[in-house]
């Protein structure tokens, strides 16, 4: 039957680079050599970082983690192209945006570990903290875009969520308002196809996520999340429809979680390995390697050096998330209220009497 | 100080105590469902986007879980949004952003950031309007710390009370009782002024019993009061104002003073903030009481729809009715 | 920049009555020339049924009261189109639905009136009670409609609510999982342009609701909601479908509230008085009427009679909410559990005597 | 009857409960996050799916609201689900749907439809987890009327209650102490049995100060009465198990008898459920209490990270100090 078409939705995806480090020419952004030598060394820092961190995990020195393996282009290109006037809002699974925005590695783990201080970012670093409420970040990101908006400042918010996330009804509400008062916001969801054990495909009967940008008049691509270069391209174009108060974009990078859910997951119960080895190939790091490698701003040499710049520079953190002195009990207390309520002063100096005593 | 006051309701001294501030502070915001255009629908904003503008008076989409987020998004980085939920009943779709967020963004980033917004919710019944616009939800965020609550009984303390919330640095759940909202007015300073968070007033001194109480049942404490004053029977009425911070000393001055005490509140009796000032008494003033501490509560019902809620609401003659069962325990 | 397209779809729209009661003969469905003077029958009443509310509540013999004017042939059309066996789930501007499923319109006026026992449906109803917290109902009628599908039943769910019910976690939640489950659930959006004060381009960014449907892989339409041919023939589709278990569908139906969003509001405050007299124009009642006498299926002494019939049935409506006896004091407490617990027998028994004594 | 018995942990007797009523009753459906393929994130699902299918056993998509949006559907239609929300920290969403409509549905309805359904939660902290993963949100469902609200401390309790919780024709929100979820194991039978919703047990008996708590902290009271013992004192362990309707006799009983008391959760302190088991012993009881009501409880803070949780949380000796202080008032 006939009807009149009142709204035409188009998705697009993007990928430039390939399985074999080859990069499609008319696509390929104009990157110095450096930065692109910078994307790899990022990456592989990054999951020097979680290798660390899962070993330190196994041996009892660190409380659950959640692996980032696979999805180390999608950060470190977001965080690279990212100023520091610009506000990062991250779920749980950023720890490489936020260490590459200048939040020290030890803090990261301090955080994971169980340790408040793992809170406590260094003045100045626009980063929110930490959101364990999978899905209510996304409102934080319409929130600190539209701060940003109201001001004039020419920044973006940049706000991440995973798959998963976007069945929340706070994901709708964030990329809504988004839209409403064209905030300068860059959404970007990490669909990395599985939110714990749920696949993609029993979170929402929607082919793409990028698509779900149709729902709220703001523009929506696919990237592969595993190809830096595709990744590099669409988030700087959103940030800079974003600072120039454009408004919002809603990125979903595909890509996939190699590891466990976190370090209290066994992902052998609901997926099989063939499934893993499949994405395993399109793992961003050697695919970036091979790029470097083929246009000659690679060898083995470099990368032994990165290898031990990454062992050292991990080592470090280690040592410092170590040399951290105990906590005392005044830190379950002092930043309750801007000024301490007589009935939590009464608590806190029972549990120091208890502890002192 | 010019000292020049006018005759305001509270409706009118919420509205003028937003628009002080946000003379006063350009990062005072306001926001919310129909506070726009509208100028709310209890007209507690109106003539505010006249004033300041749809970039500081900003209708939202019908999303509470939408309007808080915003709020701490905003908040965290150099706003003071005043949020309004155009109902308390509406307030639970929010929960998740006030509890999860808004009263942990200062621990959970050791006092690197904050969250300093108030969060406008009309409040409690006695305005026979359909299911849902009833609700009395303020022990909903008594167990959950990170808040300031606040309750006002009069123009004035409605004002001052808006004006220190607005100015704290924490996030304060501001609790209007809609069922009073024009019922008086009294005179309310045209200037900006504060009347502290934390501090209970005495609406009326006696001697013989307690009645405790905050926003509307604290006029019903005072008729209360006069009843039973013909009957020769002295209360005192404490008007709590905030329940968090709570005035511990007040409330304990006045019981080891009448060594009797009926705490009354709109919502359901059990688990609701009553049990907490009997918690405070039997820790701070056991010994001094007479009798049991008594509640004049709402049933532990649903909020009945308009027929039926004049049943379930306290008035005047139950919390008469429970001063002189403590007298004669 | 080429990029490869993943997605791409259209939202259609559907209107087969103009204005002037022609119709557009290739779409119009086949009808029964009585269904259709059904039809607006039905509209007649349910628009004498408001009125009367209107006018009881300015006697003050009613409480707030939510007017449909301008919005029958939506609710008429749909409650016509559903079978005993389906499930309707209102929002709470659902009177004329609800009336039509075949609850006594005395008990609607009871329920607005705040009478408890506007709320006691007659037995074997399929509907939900209403629902004032925006937005909420969505989710119960993915719920119902995922009901009704596990049990194999051919038989619907039909949900409802108003644009700025869209912009509700739940409206985002619930058609996500409908589209998830294949519920056999319609969603259908009276997108009357206001909620309260705020007109829909203050609600989304999205050009359409009907396109909100591309974010769950659900099919969506947007139909003339003022055109009671379309809206017929867009919720029997969708009924179709959801009996036959083809899964959920998603119908904005565009249309005006006439009237002030409830007896408490006043919209002269937010709208000009041109844009009501451009929609008014619009109004189906006269359009559907317009259709019928150029098709000689009514004439002036047909409306006379039926008005009439109208008036007699509203007046015996009034008669019966008011001859309904005072509620007892039991009625707060009755049915709050299964078994009363024994702190609400003691606060029954207490408010017995009070009432008594 | 065949009186067969296995020795189960906490999180068996709950998976036990549910497969048996699975088996009896074919409306009973469980749904959640991660239920089904995954067994649940603490296997407390384990098994339900390949024994019941994917129809019966419903991995959602990842939204709390959702979850409990779907169980009031189906519940109001006939079928009898068993939500999990997987840790009781992320309840919050779904706040507006548990008490919007699953509390109210009976009574909109004036009993024409009912919400028969279970939402099981994992709630407590000393597990060591990220934020969020420790609450005890107890008292944010004790003010709203409609629910039960049920909290087991063995696999014997847990899977009795359970099953009770299940047949219940009300809304039941069913509390589970992950932190005991397999620290031992008792005999639990094979066959479905029901513990009765709203009786409290006495765990322990004594006679000079009555210990009152619920799930993991009835086994911290347990301790400290065996510590008390050794010094002399005989304390009585009131375990609630349910707090909605809440077993206000034998409360009553044990302090009438004890005249001494000490409440005991891990909620924080204001306006916890202890601030009510205080009102109703005040109401009932005051003229037998030799001391006041102690509170041990989760200070007034956000529930801090794995570091310091072991500062916060209720202990032993905490309830033991408390307990003599009872004893020397
Ligand atoms: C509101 C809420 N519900 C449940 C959880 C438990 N949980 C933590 S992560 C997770 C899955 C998240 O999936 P996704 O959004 O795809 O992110 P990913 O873990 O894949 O990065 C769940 C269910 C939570 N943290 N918050
Ligand atoms: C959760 C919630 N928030 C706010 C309200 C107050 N309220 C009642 S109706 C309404 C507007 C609804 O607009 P729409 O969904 O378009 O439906 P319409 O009234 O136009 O039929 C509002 C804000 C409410 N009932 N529930
Ligand atoms: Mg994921
Ligand atoms: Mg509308």
């Amino acid at each position: 039957m006939p009807r009149t078409t009142v709204y035409e939705a188009v998705t697009q995806r993007l990928e430039i680079l390939d399985l074999d480090g080859q990069v499609d020419a008319e696509l390929m952004p104009e990157l110095d050599p450096n930065r692109i030598i910078e994307f790899y060394r990022n990456m592989v820092l990054m999951r020097a970082f979680d290798n660390k961190a899962l070993k330190l995990q196994r041996q009892g020195r660190m409380g659950t983690w959640p692996p980032i393996q696979g999805q180390e282009a999608i950060q470190v290109a977001t965080a690279m192209a990212m100023e520091e006037s610009d506000w990062l809002i991250p779920a749980f699974r950023e720890q490489a945006v936020m260490v590459l925005r200048g939040i020290p590695g030890h803090v990261i783990y301090a955080y994971w570990a169980g340790d408040e201080r793992g809170s406590a970012f260094p003045d100045g670093v626009r980063c929110f903290p930490i959101a364990v409420p999978v899905g209510s970040q996304w409102q934080h990101g319409a929130g600190v875009g539209l701060s940003l908006k109201l001001r004039g400042e020419q920044a973006a918010a940049v706000v991440f969520g995973g798959d998963g996330s976007t069945s929340e009804g706070d994901f709708h509400e964030g990329v809504n308002a988004a839209g409403v008062f064209k905030t300068n916001t860059v959404f970007v969801i990490q669909n990395n196809q599985w939110a714990i054990s749920v696949p993609l495909s029993k979170q929402t009967a929607s082919e793409t996520l990028a698509q779900k940008a149709h729902a709220y008049g703001v523009p929506g691509i696919q990237v592969d999340g595993n190809d830096i270069f595709a990744v590099h391209v669409a988030v700087t174009e959103a940030l800079e429809r974003a600072r120039a108060g454009g408004g919002p974009t809603l990125i979903e990078a595909e890509t996939y979680r190699l590891g466990d859910h976190t370090t209290a997951d066994d992902a052998s119960r609901y997926r099989s390995e063939e499934e893993v080895e499949q994405w395993r190939v399109k793992d961003p790091i050697p695919r970036l390697r091979k790029y470097l490698e083929a246009n000659g701003l690679w060898d083995d040499e470099r990368e032994k050096s990165l290898e031990d710049e990454a062992r050292e520079w991990v080592d470090a953190q280690v040592e410092a998330l170590e040399a951290m002195p105990p906590q005392p009990p005044e830190a379950i207390f002092e930043y309750m209220y801007d000024e301490m309520p007589p009935h939590l002063e009464e608590q806190m100096a029972a549990l120091k009497a208890e502890v002192e005593g | 100080m010019s000292g020049a006051t006018q005759r305001l309701t509270i409706a009118q001294a919420v509205r003028d105590a937003m628009r002080d501030e946000m003379r006063l502070d350009p990062t005072v915001l306001v926001l919310g469902e129909d506070v726009g255009v509208d100028g709310g629908v209890f007209r507690a904003t109106d003539g505010l986007i006249e004033e300041f503008g749809p970039e500081r008076v900003i209708d939202t989409p019908l999303a509470e879980s939408g309007i808080i987020g915003l709020s701490v998004g905003l908040a965290a980085t150099g706003f003071r949004p005043v949020a309004e939920i155009q109902f308390m009943g509406f307030v639970y779709p929010a929960i998740n952003q006030l509890f999860s967020h808004a009263a942990r963004m200062r621990n959970r980033t050791r006092g690197r950031m904050t969250t300093p917004m108030v969060v406008r919710m009309p409040y409690g019944g006695g305005i026979h309007p359909p299911e849902h616009h009833s609700e009395s939800y303020e022990s909903l965020f008594l167990n959950t710390p990170g808040f300031k609550v606040v309750v006002p009984s009069n123009p004035y303390d409605a004002k001052g009370l808006l004006i220190s919330a607005i100015r704290s640095n924490d996030p304060v759940l501001f609790m209007e009782p809609k069922r009073i909202y024009r019922a008086f007015r009294e005179e309310v300073p045209d200037e900006a002024y504060t009347v502290p968070l934390g501090s209970a007033s005495i609406a009326h001194t006696g001697d013989d019993v307690s009645l405790i109480a905050w926003g509307a049942m604290t006029r019903v404490c005072h008729d209360a009061a006069e009843v039973l004053a013909v009957q020769g029977i002295s209360a005192e009425v404490v008007d709590l104002r905030s329940l968090n911070p709570l005035d511990r000393d007040t409330i304990i001055g006045s019981v080891v003073k009448t060594g009797r005490a009926v705490v009354v509140h709109e919502a359901p009796k059990t688990n609701g903030f009553g049990a907490e000032i009997i918690a405070q008494i039997n820790e701070h003033a056991l010994m001094h009481l007479e009798a049991p501490v008594q509640r004049v509560c709402g049933f532990d019902t649903v909020f009945p729809l308009a027929h039926l809620e004049k049943l379930y609401l306290p008035n005047r003659d139950r919390v008469v009715a429970a001063a002189k069962k403590t007298m004669e325990y």
